[in-house]
């Protein structure tokens, strides 16, 4: 099994939500982050003083999916995340020793 | 006596009904005059009313309303140590206030008038319920005074904020109170030499907000910049505070302008009206300003020409017209925004919360154009007999000036001395950490 | 004055002493007008006090009240502005009725005085601060009334929240308080045709609230869903804040009804008891009616519950007595819960705030029951000589029908008028994005 | 009669002119009877347009001031429940007020009268807007009580907090105003044993605070301490909100305490400068105590400081003067930061947000005090006629023994029944979750 | 080593603390997390406007364990989180390829 | 492609993006946790009733780099976090699969 973890731009969540459900995929977790990258934050005059924002709210969707999915699973997130501008994001795969699904004890894809 | 001043506004009202229209308020000035001569000193029910809830919406204007103000344009780190300033500046300011601050400040000081009151009622020793001044009672004459001197070092946190030890804001609530704010409000308000030249300041543009913003400034400079100021974003870290605060400066400014006529009357009722003619005109001032030379109107642009709005009216509250008013207030929100941002910017100084770049800005042409708009041409009260314009002007400027250079260099002997003291300034390690949890060990939100 | 003011008074007491209880309110009407002809104009502290502090507490209903209540209810990234378009309200009306709002509102119209008044007093020019309007000053009662008429707008954001453009804002309160605002409130208040009628508006049931929360819906409809309706969740980001702000709406009320008495006395008083008693029985109506058919009481339900017993009792504040404030108040709760429940579900408009639901709806509920309440029988002031329950009714009915009117046509003429101009709605990424990043580069939150 | 009024004073002023500064309030109080026996009731625009705004800022300290106090200090997962019982208390309160309470606390209970009241007002029957109460409309009168009737159960639930059924609140709000609160301001302030007995409680720190603080202490030992309490930190989830609600309690009880006299006058603005002066000084030693004992200061020992020099200067402000305040003020602020902090913790038991380690301790400190500081010899207005500061003390201890006697007993009996009746506690379950989505479906913040 | 990464109801953490405390585990990060699965938000009717809950709060917990302690720590924590209910959450293990202590320096299981 | 994650002291935060960018790496991701170790939080007493802060706030930082330079990067990130006092944290290094960027669709190392 993989983690599939994607940063993406906060507005983009309900689309990915959609590409998932529609291939089928009805789990997942979402955390807010902040992200710091290519997109540099503009640089704003605030009161007199510059500076940079530097970090940008992101959203982190992670998918835990069995190996085979992995592909089909990603060309979805990315088609749904892409905007083609700065900033789109990232995804990283990593590889799952195990799951468990806590409320049957069941163990492995059968958990997903 | 409610009876004798009836007659003589009768008698007046009589008199004038035919030219009322064309004529300016001097000539109810006369009136209140006569009347005051013809008068013993009662108590008005009415005026008494008034000045209570006056004093209760200055309180508001502070706490919560600066306190809300000015800890939603403050980082998180420092919403709860900023906002605790302005309490304590609150309960440091009430007792200086009743030991010896009233005293100095309304106390007759006899051949040194001029310059400052007496200690005879420090302590407010032997003052009664019963005492009279004016159409009120001498307590609550204290009690609204009370409230001027809180808001006045309240503002200067503005300018030091986010990098000020605590025990230097209580002593210097203390101090500057004493040294500044009492002689200052004793040379406008309280017969000093400033009043006796004529110097128009309705409610407090010269005695609290020139003075508090210059104050805050001289803070500002002294005590150097925020660690990371330039670089780092230090945008409010909550605008709805910001906001809400704003409001209730706004609302809570009606007891300080209104209320500064010290009685229910046309003046007072007129005091209110421009002042919302002034505000609303300055925060369009400022947003239609920043909308024109930045792209985008911002609520923080609002709110802050609004508050410069209230500024600059409040030297020009009970003499100025609606029209007038409607002026300075479009006057006051341009200004402002510029002093806020591109002179800031180009001195680069941490006035953190723009003590110095709205309250002084504001009040500076606020107590200026006071001369200039009273005039009956602008639908103002009217210059005093025999004073031309340009003379008003000049005696504006006198004020403002005399507030400035005072202002400046005894801010500037307080906080040295301080420095030395206890020192002013927190550890940078505290400041990286937030004074909340640094200095207080407490945090604004646990979610 | 005062004295003959209270012999008067006193003459009319003793005759009435012994039937008191068992007489109407009518009998003190009697002797106010038989006082009012005694009486020339002067200005009473009393009153004058209470109505400085109700026009405070109307602008504190506002800002920050209205602007708490709205900008809890909608989603963390309007937040701000939705506030700030409160407070824009606040600014651009208030320039308004200074300018001609006020004049045309309540300057003698002559001959087209039954339709609209006149320009006489546009810019305010010529009002003294002594000139007397009843028993306070000329520019107190235009203050007064100006809040009036800034609460009204602010109150027609719930229906378009989350979607207009802010110049759209920013031009329709001056063109909604200039033609749908100020001549409902001439033919109302300023002696226009409704008042000739005999239609009861004690503090502004039809004049503000039918009139907003009609124009809420129109702009509802008019400018389209927001993108998301009724499939994602768009609950309040803070009740906290739609808590507090109904608070302040709730106390500020006191002076929109009470203050509606133009003077501090019985009437006034009576209007803030039956106002404090309808607002309590309604937000326990809506809650219980909730309670009862969805399982849980809200707070959500507890406060809208609330402000629709505000609206209600507001036509109706110095006419019923505190019986038929229970009764009103508990009728328009849970009339209200239904309107803003499944009323509003089955017609599928997004009137995103519920003005429509809770201002026009217990507006109306309000208005009606006015025309029955205000009977001797249930406690009231009693009708008109020679005027039946039945009759008064449909004079309400009048009232409710020609406000509903004139304000859709009115409302749709102007917003599509403004959609030709500018634009009414934002973009569609600008509403993924939020208001307050897209349209203002600001966010309400740093934490 | 404000002529007569008027003369009375004015032949009084002659009088007493010369030895005006050495003489005690006493002879004002004799003035004042003597002008009550000339005088038949008229209302006093003033005296009503003050008790008008007081009925206001009292609300304003229940909500949204105690509303916030209290939310603040929850944990986030119970700040809209927490908020929500203060609302419905707010809204219960005013109906069991309006139907029976105002009868049976003020009405006349003939043979029965030291005890209860009766039943002739219920429904607040008959009651006119010309009824005239001392100088103000009796319907005002009973407005500005209800308000008394409202803060004093919703000061109770900072005993129970985090953890009683809602329901059980709704019947326990009915049931304890009916049973406990009736009562004790019948014997207080409606003619009752203890008013004939010479208790001193100006604004009601024996009826209110004293009473709503032990209710407070029972309810918390009753329903027990919140699952994990003394393990799991249940620090205020926002301190902003706590220090907000302190502010407006701060402001509103200027209503509460100058609003007592019921007139604006001297007394009232006396009473407003002393609650001032003893609320900075309770801050300050309470933040003094907590600096020195615990090494910080902070914003919560600043703001519970001031609610308890709020509470200790209540039953004294027409009484005491601003010197006797101070020492009022440290004294209360002090004493309340060990009942709050050590004596709490001695004893183990769970008075979640200090009802009882405020409000009943700073009660008793003010209640004890005020029969001393009312001495000439501290400025104060003078013990009565014949009686030594020792007897008064006596007194005092007297109205503090039987309202902690009964407070404790009926409410105790009360909950016991309501726990019989419907439970007082909710589950275990629905505590970890929160009141808020257990008990309403709602959440405070979605963010 | 390996790292647990446990997604649980909120109102579980403390049993799961104090299960973990009591196999003498002292470490680990908590993240505020909002979940998406088969324990679907309730449909509401929110002022007239059907909708659903779709994301429901949940907390991640992540533990750094040596590999031979997985097992008994899995079990700790599915036994501690456990209610029967659908939404009870997942356990996912990763390996890791290196764990450091900043403070020290140190690195493998020492550092845990 | 490794996955570096630091669970630091937040107000290191500045400090580890400075000694990054100083290396050339230009992004990651941050998100605010709470965490439990042997920086016990203090024993306080409020209003009464003692209790532990057990939970205290932490950042934590995701650097996705290429396998040869993490040694480099993880020794910066030390130095930067780095106060010696108790609770500065852990750093976990754990393999990457896959990384992809959304905006182009490229993967690997070049995606970073
Ligand atoms: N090396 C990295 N490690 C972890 N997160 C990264 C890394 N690089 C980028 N990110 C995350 O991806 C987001 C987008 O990256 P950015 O460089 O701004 O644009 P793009 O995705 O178009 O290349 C960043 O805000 C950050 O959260
Ligand atoms: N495939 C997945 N990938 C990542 N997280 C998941 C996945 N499936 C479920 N989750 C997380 O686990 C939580 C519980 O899952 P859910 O399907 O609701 O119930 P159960 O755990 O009883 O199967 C979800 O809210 C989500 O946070
Ligand atoms: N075994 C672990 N698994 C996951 N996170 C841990 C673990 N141990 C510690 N942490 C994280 O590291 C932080 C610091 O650890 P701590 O034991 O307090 O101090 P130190 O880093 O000095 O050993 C903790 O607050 C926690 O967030």
């Amino acid at each position: 099994m993989k983690l599939i973890t994607a940063i993406v731009k906060p507005f983009k969540l309900d689309d990915i939500r959609e590409a998932l459900s529609s291939l089928d995929i009805h789990g997942m977790t979402v955390t807010e982050v902040k992200g710091f990258g290519r997109q540099k934050g503009h640089t704003e005059i605030y009161r007199g003083a510059e500076y940079t924002v530097e970090f940008l709210p992101k959203i982190k969707i992670e998918v835990a999916v069995s190996s085979e999915r992995v592909d089909s699973i990603l060309e979805a997130i990315i088609a749904a995340a892409h905007t083609g501008k700065i900033g789109d994001g990232k995804v990283f795969i990593t590889n799952l020793d195990e799951v468990v699904r806590i409320r049957t004890g069941e163990r492995g894809t059968i958990a997903l | 006596m409610q009876t004798l001043k009836q007659k003589a506004l009768l008698a007046l009202a009589g008199m004038s009904a035919a030219v009322m229209p064309v004529i300016s308020w001097a000539e109810e000035a006369a009136a209140e005059v006569a009347e005051a001569a013809a008068e013993v000193a009662t108590i008005n029910a009415g005026d008494t009313a008034w000045m209570l809830i006056s004093s209760a919406l200055v309180l508001l204007m502070i706490i919560p309303g600066l306190a809300l103000y000015y800890a939603g344009m403050v980082r998180a780190k420092n919403a709860l140590s900023t906002m605790m300033q302005v309490f304590a500046v609150v309960c440091v300011g009430s007792i200086v206030w009743f030991a010896f601050g009233y005293s100095l400040a309304f106390g007759d000081g006899g051949d040194n008038n001029a310059w400052i009151g007496d200690l005879s009622k420090a302590f407010l020793a032997g003052i009664m319920p019963g005492d009279v001044k004016g159409t009120i009672p001498e307590v609550l004459f204290i009690m609204f005074q009370m409230t001027f001197a809180l808001i006045t070092p309240a503002i200067i946190i503005g300018g030091f904020a986010e990098r000020m030890k605590f025990s230097a804001v209580l002593l210097f609530t203390a101090l500057w109170i004493s040294l500044v704010y009492v002689p200052i409000a004793h040379w406008v308000w309280g017969g000093g030499f400033l009043s006796a030249d004529g110097v128009l300041d309705f409610a407090g543009g010269t005695v609290v907000h020139i003075n508090a913003g210059i104050a805050g400034l001289v803070a500002a400079i002294m005590i150097g910049k925020r660690k990371g100021y330039g670089t780092q974003g230090m945008t409010p870290h909550s605008m709805m505070m910001t906001m809400v605060g704003g409001a209730m400066l706004w609302v809570g400014w009606f007891g300080f302008n209104a209320g500064s006529e010290l009685a229910a009357d046309g003046v007072a009722s007129m005091a209110m009206l421009v002042t919302q003619i002034a505000t609303a005109a300055a925060a369009m001032g400022w947003m239609m300003a920043e909308w024109m030379t930045r792209g985008k109107p911002t609520g923080f642009g609002l709110i802050s020409g609004a508050v410069a709005g209230l500024v600059a009216i409040t030297p020009a509250a009970g003499f100025v017209g609606p029209t007038g008013a409607l002026f300075m207030g479009i006057i006051a929100g341009v200004v402002s925004f510029i002093a806020a941002t591109s002179i800031k910017r180009a001195f680069g100084y941490d006035d953190a919360l723009d003590a110095f770049g709205v309250h002084a800005i504001a009040g500076i042409v606020g107590a200026l154009l006071t001369g200039i708009f009273v005039d009956t041409m602008f639908g103002g009260k009217g210059l005093a007999e025999g004073v031309s314009m340009m003379s008003q002007f000049l005696i504006q400027a006198e004020g403002v000036g005399v507030t400035i250079v005072y202002s400046v260099i005894a801010t500037a002997i307080i906080l040295k001395a301080i420095d030395i003291m206890v020192g002013l300034r927190i550890t940078e390690e505290e400041e990286v950490e937030g004074m909340d949890l640094a200095l207080h060990n407490e945090r604004a939100y646990n979610h």
